[in-house]
């Protein structure tokens, strides 16, 4: 590596302050996350429709490029050179920095998730709880956008997502509860590495019931369906984006997408053991194959597979009745995760599961 | 048994595992889309689309303005004014189709007892400006004399189930 | 239960009727219908069609229901399989002549034939022969043929002989061939004619303006008031999208029956004539000019203050009640009393002896019970159609009805005596002299020396041997010179033979605007005024600050009143249409509605209330003749102007006037009157039937009419 | 020095919200105003390296109490006018003290920090030195009970809260969805076996 | 050198703008409960600078504590706030200041 860098850069870069050598890493660091990841966003949008398509045995995108594969541009494209409508009476100010609000914790999160063992732009020990703090703040975007708007429907739909989101919150944070009690640390590079050892020591086999809940939590923290009653358009038209347009509507699409691409990924890391490979422990793969190795592959394997789970059940579910989400997360989901956490403190105690040492 | 049976089911999302598969098998199964421009599904001669006005092969108007279109029309979406003709006739000095009221039900045409008023297989049209909406005679006359051929042909084959 | 019932059965239910009705009748009474089409309860019984078979019990075939008189026991089946066969078979050869071009037909969708054919015809016809085709008659411009379509009923025929009184349709031929034509080729010319349009029952007879405009089940029906006569006949208006289409009789057996005149019938067309206001106008300099509402009635009021006591109104007789009393209460707000609207009269000599309104003395439906009538002064036929129809009726029962009139007219009935040699004011004297009058103190003057002739003595013979009879002063009368001597001997004669006097009032309304007050020697009510204005002559021809028309064209409507005689600083016309002379004239003129725009009140000659809604929808920015003034009010600020509705106006005009009705007859007695200066001269005096108002004047298919030929040209 | 622009540019934010929050007239403003603020205050702490308190700020303050505070705000029809009337009238007088207070605070501080020496920094962390698992260590052994109390309190909380908004609707029809789901066609359809009628 | 005497100073700042937020808003019951906040936050502010100085522990521990008795206290004020808010129709303090509910 360092024969490919000519001398006079590094030395460039060694004469450089300390802390601004540090700012330019991160900085450095930050795009190589965050370009693939809008990248991705863009994609999956294109995915999302080509798989519900199929399901719908439709074909989907087909005209935009090669196999529709420009579909995602030619969105981009439209979105940036619509004009961005603010309706008269609306709080200016708020109204253009909600879908800011609700980016930018969609974005910061992947601060703290290894891409693999080494690669994460910061290894902090509470990552965990920097993650849950993070996704609480994204209602901040939703809720400012639906009461600056100053229309009933957006309202509506803000309060309707703001309460969704806080109550699967609950539910997301005791099954991290369970996580972190499996792999011992708030850090997500040593929950990963705690699930080391195949298939059947990741930790959705143990927390199975947990797993489950936190990424129904997930799809419902991110309003997709079929919990996507914030924008039930047969009732309130668009919910709390109903009047955003151009850019202040790419941005929110944007945060739902980056969200969905987080919840899978945190899923990938917390229960399917992040970059592990599944084929860990089968030796008749050979012993140098890259099937065996862990690697980042593994990670977007197991993103993309999550992704298409949120696509598969937009395409199978209807919406549910918002009386009836209110109930799921708080009298289904939050007793089981309690449930099973004292189920996961007997077996630690017993020391079955993860904690046979 | 029945209860420990639907517990179980319940817990373990039976119903949603079986509506996930549904999906899922279509999800290989091949696609009937057609792509529309360039492939067209096959149209009936019934086909109601646009309005066309006829004419006899002499080319004198066919409307005679009895305006029972007008009257049948569930939509109001036609308006008709009519006078006595420079000939004596009773002929329309107005004859407007509202497109947009139109619910292209077909009743105008079955109502015309000298099959002046017709729907057309014409299905691709656009309006670009407003007040385009409305088909004045003029327009209609115009569809009725390009088309002509093909409205007389649907006209002889559809003849013998009527 | 008197003898002359019977008891009969009809469709097994029992009922009783007069001995000599016809079945049709008892059937339409019990609610049974029988199809019909020659059968029409106003004419006689012809029974040609023979659609209204119905069975009899024990009679051999089945009988016409119309022609067929009950008997005691008689039991009859409308819808029997027997009865309908036998209607079903009738239609067949109805129809077997009948084009079936009812998309094309005017009467489509109102048609008696088409109707029935939807219950009797067959599907399919059988008949493969060749139809019949019949030439198209011109018979005026006013109803058009196509006779093919003729079933020959001859409802349109007897009409003429029955109704009108002069056979003007007839039939020719036989069997096959049998036409229904003008016996030679000429137009209807009657002024009831276009009633056989109503009457017939296919569409061989059909409007003529009316052709291929509109179709009936479009049409929306709204009830109005006829607006050229003093009868107020009603009338529905046919409306399509807020226009005029026609106009149909509406029934009322109190004042018109079905019968409109075809005055009535095709003024509407000058609704929609050239010659209408769309805009208001003003003079500059000159110069006409469109302008608006606003600052059009801000010049108006401006001026009509700035003349205040001096400012003069001339309103037609044909506005309505409200109009008259806005106009007369902005009169009095202005503390002006020239008001008028007798705009054809001469002689006010003794106007403080008008009655209050000048009504008929009787009710319209009464005068064809009267035995004895003599009318004084009025070309009746032309002036009241419908008036003279009940006349008619009432000679045709038997009654002696005489005429005084320097105009020569046919009548259709037997007249009994027709007094035009000498000059109106001698025929008039001979027949009071005739009549015992000498010693009346009022006319004692007027008789000096006169003696009867003996047409004068039956004429005086027939009222007084009358069991109940009347004088009627027609509007050659009013516009007489000596009209105020004419009406003293005619008042005399009423007394001296026990008669009723009536009045066959000028305009649709006269009755209405002398109540509301639009006089310049009374108030709304009939009290007098404390300063008598100028009357409408005086104003004509006067001079003065400002001048108001309302409804009244100088020139035809107001003789004394044209251009060059104008004496006024401003002169303002609210009027429907503009005309030469008014431009000439005036300095504005003010758009207003006609009849079918405006909603209001006519008062007829027997004192009959009759208010109507807006039907149409005011021509450019024309608005109702009382919102104009409401607005004019407002400006003025003139007191208690603020109605939301004509109703508004009407019910505080009748609050005003209390609930006893006006007196009619003749007001004056003992005070001896002059004869007035003048002659007779029937052309001066005469207005022509269809050059009564500006409505009639520009209705062009009525100008197209013989009658209204003959009218321009005798003027 | 990095540090130090840090710490004074966080501190400005800081105090510049805290104004906002007590001269905001709209309180959706303030709201916002103080989720800034315990934004700032979550920086600060960071620099002062209590990452675990940082953090749990973030989560209970911004991700909990503060959305509860807008959802009540935004929820109940306030009449801005009228309930923030009196903010100019209040104002001088609570400046003034406001202003004395820092004064006072700045003044003992500042007097303090004259006499003694250690003006310098935080004492550094020694390496591998979580603040987290050291927060922990205390918590779970010298402060446990407390940490109980904590937690009975936090209950009683919920339970108070939800108590006390708790409103009983007349007329409200509840479905009981497990018996919905439980539901088959044969328990709800009862077949009627009926003679035909005879014809008349 | 950032060090206690800045962090304290600010804990200063912020009480005192607290308390005049109070006196300020004394009309308005959501901001008097958010001024709350604020004089909490700037004794955390205390505790944490403190624990810093001091190098114990035990001052973030009372700060964790604070937190949550403060996030209880915010709980249960917000709930008779909207109860207040449902019977009286009115958050201003003043007008509260009838005894029966």
């Amino acid at each position: 590596m360092g024969s490919l860098i000519p001398q006079f850069a590094l030395d460039l870069w060694n004469g450089l302050p300390v802390e601004l050598q540090t700012v330019v890493t991160h900085v450095f660091k930050i795009v190589i996350v965050l370009l693939p990841l809008i990248l991705a966003v863009a994609f999956s949008t294109y995915f999302e429709r080509k798989i519900i398509g199929y399901m719908q045995r439709r074909i989907g995108p087909n005209r935009v490029g090669p196999l529709g594969l420009g579909q995602p541009f030619a969105d981009v494209i439209k979105l940036l050179i619509k004009e961005v409508v603010i309706p008269t009476r609306s709080n200016r100010f708020l109204f253009l920095i909600a879908p800011l609000l609700s980016l930018i914790p969609a974005f910061a999160t992947w601060a703290v998730i290894p891409l693999n063992d080494t690669f994460v732009i910061a290894d902090i020990n509470a990552g965990l709880l920097y993650v849950l703090a993070l996704t609480s703040l994204g209602v901040y975007g939703v809720i400012l956008a639906g009461w600056a708007t100053n229309s009933k429907y957006a309202f509506l739909g803000a309060m309707r997502s703001a309460a969704q989101i806080v109550a699967y919150e609950i539910a997301m944070g005791f099954a991290l509860v369970g996580v972190l009690m499996a792999g011992g640390s708030l850090n997500l590079g040593d929950i990963v590495r705690a699930q080391e050892g195949g298939i059947t020591s990741w930790f959705w086999l143990p927390l199975l019931p947990l797993f489950v809940v936190y990424f129904i939590s997930g799809v419902a923290e991110t309003n997709r369906a079929p919990f996507d009653v914030a924008e039930g358009e047969s009732e309130i038209v668009a919910g709390f984006h109903v009047e955003y347009s151009g850019v202040a509507f790419a941005l929110f699409f944007l945060a739902e997408y980056a969200n969905m691409l987080l919840i899978s990924a945190l899923t990938s890391i917390f229960f399917l053991g992040g970059w592990a490979s599944p084929f860990e422990g089968l030796t008749f793969l050979g012993d140098g194959s890259f099937l065996r190795e862990p690697s980042l592959m593994w990670l977007c394997l197991k993103i993309a597979f999550f992704m298409f789970v949120f696509f598969w059940l937009r395409a199978t579910f209807p919406r549910y009745r918002y009386d009836q989400i209110m109930r799921l997360g708080w009298k289904v989901f939050i007793p089981v995760t309690l449930v099973w956490i004292a189920v996961e403190a007997l077996m630690a105690w017993l020391q079955v599961g993860p904690w046979a040492a | 048994m029945n209860t420990l049976r639907a517990y179980i089911k319940t817990f373990v999302l039976w119903e949603l595992w079986q509506g996930l598969s549904i999906t899922l098998r279509n999800l290989f199964r091949p696609s009937i889309t057609v792509q529309y421009p360039e492939d067209k599904t096959p149209q009936s001669v019934r086909f109601r689309g646009l309005h066309a006005l006829r004419r006899y092969p002499n080319g004198e108007e066919r409307c005679i303005a009895c305006k029972l279109c007008e009257a049948v029309c569930p939509a109001l979406a036609i308006t008709i004014e009519s006078d006595v003709a420079a000939d004596g006739t009773r002929r329309t000095t107005r004859y407007d189709i509202d497109l947009f009221k139109c619910i292209y039900c077909g009743f105008c045409e079955e109502a015309c007892p000298v099959d002046a008023i017709v729907e057309t297989r014409i299905h691709e049209y656009y309006m670009e400006k407003p007040g385009e909406n409305i088909m004045t005679k003029d327009k209609l006359l115009a569809i009725g004399d390009k088309y002509d051929a093909m409205i007389s042909a649907d006209k002889a084959a559809d003849a013998r189930y009527r | 239960m008197s003898d002359d019932m019977v008891n009969l059965e009809v469709d097994g239910r029992p009922v009783q009727a007069r001995k000599g009705q016809m079945i049709i009748e008892v059937t339409d009474a019990v609610g049974a219908y029988v199809p019909r089409f020659c059968y029409h309860e106003k004419l006689s019984i012809a029974a040609n069609c023979r659609m209204c078979l119905v069975q009899v019990e024990k009679a051999p075939k089945p009988l016409p229901a119309c022609a067929t008189p009950v008997g005691e026991g008689m039991k009859i089946f409308t819808r029997s399989p027997y009865a309908i066969a036998a209607q079903k078979a009738t239609m067949e050869f109805l129809l077997i002549n009948h084009p079936l071009d009812c998309p094309i037909c005017d009467q489509g969708g109102e048609c008696e034939l088409q109707d029935l054919a939807m219950g009797y015809g067959r599907d399919v016809s059988r008949y493969t022969e060749k139809k019949r085709v019949v030439k198209d008659k011109d018979i005026g411009p006013l109803v058009s043929t196509d006779m093919t379509r003729c079933i020959h009923c001859t409802r349109c025929v007897r009409f003429g002989q029955e109704i009108a009184g002069i056979p003007e349709l007839g039939t020719t031929h036989r069997g096959e061939n049998m036409k229904i034509s003008t016996y030679i080729e000429k137009s209807i010319d009657h002024e009831l004619s276009a009633n056989i349009i109503d009457l017939c029952p296919v569409g061989a007879l059909n409007n003529k303006p009316y052709r291929y405009s509109a179709r009936a089940w479009e049409i929306e029906q709204r009830a109005t008031v006829a607006p050229h006569d003093c009868v107020g006949s009603n009338i529905y208006a046919h409306v399509l999208r807020g226009t005029v289409k026609r106009i149909v009789p509406r029934p009322n057996e109190a004042v018109n029956e079905t019968w409109i005149s075809d005055r009535d019938r095709f003024s509407y067309e000058a609704i929609y004539s050239a010659d209408r206001l769309t805009t208001p106008r003003v003079r500059e300099n000159g110069e006409w000019r469109d302008t608006d509402w606003e600052s059009a009635l801000k010049l108006l009021a401006e001026k009509l203050q700035a003349a205040g006591k001096d400012a003069g109104i001339l309103l037609s007789p044909s506005s309505t009640t409200e109009e008259a009393y806005l106009l007369a209460k902005i009169a009095g707000h202005l503390g002006s009393p020239n008001i008028d609207h007798r705009l054809r009269r001469q002689d006010f000599s003794d106007q403080d002896n008008d009655p209050e309104a000048p009504l008929l003395g009787l009710e319209i439906a009464a005068l064809e019970q009267v035995d004895g009538a003599f009318v004084v002064g009025s070309s009746i036929r032309r002036e009241a159609p419908i008036l003279a129809h009940r006349l008619r009726k009432a000679a045709l029962r038997g009654a002696r009805v005489s005429f005084a009139c320097p105009e020569p007219e046919s009548y259709h009935f037997g007249v009994h005596e027709y007094l035009s040699d000498a000059g109106l004011l001698t025929e008039l004297a001979g027949v009071a002299a005739a009549a015992g009058c000498a010693s009346n103190p009022s006319v004692r003057d007027l008789l000096a020396g006169v003696s009867a002739t003996a047409a004068q003595q039956r004429v005086a013979a027939s009222l007084s041997e009358a069991g109940s009879s009347v004088v009627l002063l027609g509007a050659i009368a009013e516009r007489h010179p000596a009209a105020a001597a004419l009406r003293t001997l005619a008042a005399a004669i009423a007394g001296a033979t026990d008669s009723a006097l009536g009045y066959v009032s000028e305009g649709a309304n006269s009755v209405g605007a002398s109540l509301a007050g639009a006089l310049p020697h009374r108030e709304a009510g009939g009290a007098a005024r404390g300063a008598k204005g100028r009357c409408a002559a005086e104003i004509a021809t006067g001079k003065g600050p400002a001048l108001l028309l309302f409804g009244a064209e100088p020139g035809p409507d107001v003789p004394a009143f044209a251009s060059e005689k104008r004496g006024y600083g401003f002169v303002a016309a609210c009027t429907p249409f503009r005309s030469d002379a008014l431009e000439a004239s005036a300095d504005l003129l003010l758009p207003v509605g006609t009849f079918a725009e405006t909603s209001g009140t006519y008062v007829n000659c027997e004192g009959r209330w009759q208010s109507f809604a807006g039907v149409a929808r005011p021509v450019g920015e024309a608005r109702p003749g009382w919102k104009v003034l409401r607005v004019l009010g407002n400006l003025l600020d003139a007191p208690d102007f603020d109605y939301e509705n004509s109703e508004e106006v009407r019910d505080e005009l009748s609050a005003h006037l209390g609930s006893t009705p006006p007196k009619g007859g003749y007001a004056g007695g003992g005070k001896p009157v002059k004869a007035g200066a003048g002659s007779d001269d029937a052309r001066r005096l005469d207005v022509p039937m269809y050059q009564v108002d500006g409505l009639v004047r520009r209705a062009t298919a009525l100008q197209r009419t013989p009658e209204a030929i003959r009218g321009r040209e005798g003027c | 020095m990095f540090q130090a622009i840090l710490f004074y540019t966080f501190a400005a934010v800081l105090i510049g919200a805290a104004m906002g929050v007590i001269f905001s007239r709209n309180p959706v403003h303030a709201v916002m105003f103080l989720v800034l603020a315990f934004f700032q205050s979550s920086l600060l702490w960071l620099l002062a390296e209590a990452e675990f308190l940082a953090i749990v700020l973030i989560l209970v303050y911004v991700g909990a109490v503060m959305v509860l505070f807008l959802f009540v705000v935004m929820m109940i029809d306030i009449n801005v006018e009228r309930v923030q009337g009196g903010l100019v009238r209040y104002a001088p007088l609570g400046l003034v003290i406001a202003g004395l207070m820092v004064v006072e605070l700045v003044q003992l501080i500042w007097a303090r920090s004259r006499f003694e020496v250690a003006t310098g920094g935080f004492a550094a962390t020694p390496e591998g030195y979580s603040n987290t698992e050291a927060l922990g260590a205390i918590l779970y052994t010298e402060h446990v009970y407390a940490f109980e109390i904590a937690a009975v309190i936090l209950l009683l909380a919920i339970v108070a809260a939800i108590s006390l908004t708790m409103r009983k609707r007349e007329g409200l029809k509840v479905q009981n969805i497990t018996s919905q789901v439980a539901a088959r066609a044969k328990d709800r359809v009862r077949v009627v076996k009926m003679e035909a009628e005879k014809r008349q | 050198m950032i060090g206690l005497y800045h962090y304290l100073t600010i804990s200063a700042i912020l009480f005192a703008l607290a308390v005049a937020g109070i006196f300020i808003n004394r009309r308005n019951l959501i901001v008097l409960l958010m001024c709350i906040e604020l004089v909490l936050l700037a004794v955390n502010f205390n505790f944490v600078a403190f624990s810093r100085y001091l190098g114990d522990e035990t001052g973030q521990a009372f700060v964790f504590f604070i937190l949550t008795v403060a996030a209880a206290e915010a709980a249960i004020g917000l709930a008779i706030l909207v109860v207040l808010f449902r019977n009286r129709r009115s958050i201003n303090v003043q007008e509260l200041d009838s005894m029966k509910g």
